[in-house]
């Protein structure tokens, strides 16, 4: 078997799951929240695969930090999104 | 059927949904979202190339020879690529924030009609 | 309808590309020793850099130059923020003041989350940690004083001088080294004095001193992009 | 003097970028002087190092910290390197002068910081032997242009801003998923080594990695898929800065590119990543002439030109042989200098008229007879008419590409040509052959820039023989891999 104590497979599993919430949630509060949760795991992650200063640097910049950004950002924006997408991404035409 | 690890096919379901994030939709501040995502997928991609099975961390103090350690080098580069995410994400909300002041809104389709 | 269409077809080029990477990735074998230069490094980290800690003996000294980039990449993002955000007058619209038990606690912990950042940087040759998650941390004891004081305001002028200054330092301390051994980053320090004895806290040459400069400078630049995200023009201004 | 001294190259500018802010605290007024000073310092360096690699035949190894590769990080000044490093400062030397016309928008230290930052990155990216750093110096070049994009804050600079952003996330992402397949499967990041042992790489990992790296190096390279932001950004962007896109951010882009292509040559699906490379090339050129077409935006008509230049040399590069690269490297040089004095042109023209469309070039022939002069020049060089330096590539390049059974893309790349030429004279007939307004006095220090440029374009394309040598030596640099190998002095580590 390749899981180390296969308590990451279990961990693994919520990351990609709280990933597709963040994508999939409207309102973008929750979906920082869920992507600072998938830095959080992967941070867990990253400790399992022997990596502690990846983990620390994870954990205290790829999480906290920048979901701290997003927050402020989205505090002078606007918290949800809009109207149901209809057209390819604005880069694929000219 | 090809055959990877957990850990491969977690960075890679991680690099999947984020790109799906940022083609598919249409808000500015969720297309961030999905690239922060993608960045965390190749970075768990990269320390799991360096681990090797049964040893431990490469902080050669007490009782860790230098046989016993992982590969210590892909873990300073994502320590770099980590640091780089962060400055690429807080550079993007900002032009993101003038976009919402000229605008008045994150979608880019309508930022796209607004402009004419 | 259309939306459908479309919105399977970039899940289809998705899939397809996460095959592709899938079927790559299944040709490097998981969990087995692949080292080539990580294994030099292992053998002699201790004799050449004088650190204990592998990792950041590679990020400070063998590749040195990376990390002076990722500092310069740090400097420009706080630089472009600070140029987009700019406005001829600003200031802090928060409303809500923090409450008793937020202005009390930050007032308490702020001196010891800066201390702790710094115990973080300064020990990054030997524990896990070092200048980046250590100027974080600091980054976040201000956060916290912005949280909890509507009116609090970094000081930016000295901030910026300080950003300046210690990058400079960071690219003199490389200078030095082409003057003293001739080449650019040289461990002057260590490769020619071999100062202190490996894993005590006075050891790893010149890695402390640049993980303090690295340490104040994350320390500064993440707090001036903190400052910039939640400051508002005024308006009327522009 | 000491090879090691070539480091100054990447220091001189970053320790200035931190003085700034020291400088702004003691005088504003200074900032921009002082850009002067650092700028000319640079170009006196590079032509230093320039001079040393071109006199005594040998590239210049710089390495970090006194570690050997693949031990440490080796910067690789080679002939080509030597001759893009001299362009980039010396084209930042032009434009620190440039700058006191154009940027009149705050905060200008910022600015400052940025535009020296963006000098140095394209130097590292051309400079560097070592893949993990490339990334690095990718992302310091392309950060600072997404920051000096936006930096006008208008609405439609912060979109082309984000355009960029989105891209160049995901191209900086692949970019690094390269990296991992590459370091997962040979275990090292030199360059030099990875091409040693790339005939050992899995076939399918290798052809994933390789392509991967284009990919992500695509979206500074302008390559088609990858380019959308491209036209917006040129267009958006301070007019200098649009000069630095199009002289040499893009080429810093392409030379990557092509060192990667070529020091993978060992792998067994080489030729499918290259066969790639052309079409995504040639559907460059089309796509951008024909964009070019219906542009009433002069800027933003001459930004789709120099991308469909870019194709050009793409194409040449990924031809694989030895003439192809050639040719790549001269149109690399020739496009930088008449992008470069059409851009400053027109951008100097956008700023005295108050805009860039195709009205406010009404009878600029009688209103500012130099700069129309120059951009005259400029655009009869870019359609390719003999005597001028640009003709001299094009056709090695269609030569090469023949040569190589490649006639298809040839053909095409002709007719779009063709189409360059019917949109250049329809400005020159706008300049020339349409009245309106009265004569504007020219800035003589702007007058002094075009007009050297101008004379550069005409000797080269008289003489071309000069440069056709530097681009032969430099073309030899990227293609003979094995030479490559021989100069970066690796430490016997396991291979």
């Amino acid at each position: 078997m390749n899981c180390i104590s296969c308590i990451d497979y279990i961990i693994i599993g919520i990351m990609v799951l709280s990933a597709v919430f963040a994508v999939e949630w409207r309102d973008l509060l929750a979906a920082v929240v869920g992507m600072a949760a998938v830095s959080l795991f992967a941070s867990l992650l990253f400790f399992f695969l022997q990596a502690p200063d990846v983990a620390m640097t994870e954990a205290a910049i790829g999480a906290a930090l920048s979901g701290a950004v997003f927050i402020f950002a989205i505090k002078r924006t606007r918290r949800f999104e809009t109207e149901e997408e209809e057209k390819p991404g604005w880069w694929v035409r000219w | 059927m090809i055959e990877i690890s957990a850990y491969y096919f977690g960075a890679i379901a991680l690099i999947m949904i984020g790109l799906y994030a940022v083609l598919v939709k249409k808000n500015l501040l969720k297309m961030l979202v999905g690239l922060s995502i993608m960045e965390t997928g190749v970075n768990l991609l990269l320390i799991s190339i360096g681990y090797i099975n049964g040893k431990s961390a490469p902080i050669l103090s007490e009782g860790v020879g230098p046989k016993g350690a992982v590969d210590p080098i892909p873990q300073a580069l994502v320590l770099t690529a980590i640091v780089i995410g962060v400055a690429t994400t807080a550079m993007a909300l900002s032009a993101a924030i003038i976009l919402y002041e000229k605008y008045g809104t994150l979608n880019i389709e309508e930022i796209r009609r607004l402009r004419g | 309808m259309v939306s459908i269409l479309k919105r399977s077809l970039a899940i289809i080029t998705i899939l397809i590309i996460g095959y592709w990477l899938a079927v790559a990735m299944s040709h490097i074998p998981f969990g087995q020793d692949k080292m080539l230069v990580g294994q030099y490094y292992l053998n002699h980290v201790k004799d050449q850099t004088g650190a204990v800690n592998a990792v950041t003996a590679i990020v400070v000294n063998y590749r040195g130059f990376d990390t002076l980039g990722e500092v310069t990449v740090l400097f420009i993002a706080s630089t472009g923020v600070g140029a987009l955000l700019w406005k001829r007058k600003r200031e802090r619209t928060a409303r809500v003041p923090g409450s008793v038990v937020l202005t009390t606690g930050t007032r308490f912990l702020f001196p010891f989350i800066v201390l702790f950042g710094a115990y973080i940087f300064i020990h990054g040759h030997l524990t896990p940690g070092g200048g980046f998650p250590g100027g974080a941390t600091i980054a976040t004891g201000f956060l916290l004083l912005y949280m909890a004081f509507t009116v609090y305001e970094i000081p930016h002028k000295g901030f910026e001088v300080t950003e300046g200054l210690v990058g400079m330092s960071y690219v003199a301390v490389g200078l030095i080294g082409l003057l003293i051994g001739s080449y650019f980053l040289y461990d002057w320090i260590w490769q020619t004095w071999h100062v202190g004895t490996v894993g005590k806290l006075f050891s790893g040459g010149f890695i402390p001193i640049i993980y303090i400069l690295i340490g104040l400078k994350v320390g500064t630049e993440l707090s001036g992009i903190i400052d910039n995200m939640l400051k508002e023009g005024v308006s009327g201004n522009d | 003097m000491n090879g090691q001294y070539a480091s100054l190259l990447i220091a001189i500018p970053l320790i200035s970028a931190f003085f700034v802010p020291v400088i702004k605290a003691a005088s504003k007024k200074a900032v921009m002087p002082f850009l002067v000073l650092v700028t000319a310092v640079q170009t006196a360096a590079a032509a230093w190092v320039f001079n040393e690699v071109y006199t005594t035949g040998k590239p210049i190894i710089v390495m970090a910290g006194k570690w050997q590769p693949p031990i440490g990080i080796d910067l690789y000044i080679g002939h080509f390197a030597a001759l893009f490093v001299f362009i980039v400062a010396a084209v930042s030397f032009l434009l620190s002068i440039y700058n006191f016309k154009t940027i009149k928008i705050e905060p200008i230290d910022k600015y400052a910081m940025l535009f020296l930052l963006l000098m140095l990155g394209a130097t590292g990216m051309i400079a560097t032997g070592d893949i993990f750093n490339l990334f690095v110096f990718m992302e310091i070049t392309s950060i600072t242009a997404y920051a000096l994009t936006a930096y006008n804050k208008t609405g439609e600079a912060a979109e082309a801003s984000m355009k960029y952003m989105i891209l160049g996330g995901i191209g900086s992402s692949f970019f690094l998923i390269g990296i991992a397949i590459i370091y997962g499967s040979l275990g090292t990041l030199n360059m030099a080594q990875i091409a040693q042992l790339a005939g050992s790489m899995n076939a399918t990992a290798a052809q994933a990695g390789l392509a991967l790296l284009i990919f992500g190096l695509a979206v500074e390279a302008e390559l088609f898929p990858l380019n959308a932001w491209a036209p917006d950004a040129y267009q958006a962007a301070p007019h200098p800065v649009t000069v630095m896109f199009s002289a040499f951010v893009v080429k810093a882009g392409l030379y990557a590119a092509a060192r990667l292509l070529y020091l993978m040559q060992a792998v067994g699906s080489w030729h499918s990543v290259l066969k790639l490379v052309v079409i995504m090339a040639t559907l460059t050129v089309i796509v951008a002439e024909f964009s070019a077409l219906r542009q009433r935006n002069v800027k933003r008509m001459i930004a789709y030109s120099s991308i469909s230049q870019v194709g050009f040399i793409a194409l040449a590069l990924a031809l694989g042989t030895q003439a192809g690269v050639d040719a790549g490297v001269f149109h690399m040089v020739n496009h930088a200098i008449v992008k470069a004095l059409l851009f400053i042109a027109v951008g100097y023209v956008a700023v005295e008229l108050g805009g860039d469309e195709v009205e406010n070039f009404r009878g600029l022939g009688r209103r500012m007879p130099i700069t129309a002069f120059s951009i005259t020049i400029g655009s009869l060089a870019v359609i390719g008419i003999p005597m001028f330096n640009v003709f001299w590539s094009k056709l090695r390049i269609i030569l090469a590409t023949v040569d190589v059974g490649y006639t298809w893309a040839a053909a095409l790349v002709l007719i779009a040509s063709v189409v360059e030429a019917v949109y250049y004279l329809r400005l020159l007939h706008v300049m020339w052959f349409e009245r309106s307004g009265e004569r504007i006095t020219e800035s003589a220090a702007l007058g002094a820039i075009m007009l050297l440029l101008v004379a550069v374009v005409i000797v080269i394309g008289v003489y071309p023989d000069y440069v056709w040598n530097l681009a032969q030596k430099a073309g030899a640099d990227i293609f003979n891999v094995a030479q490559y190998i021989k100069n970066v002095p690796l430490m016997g580590v396991g291979a």
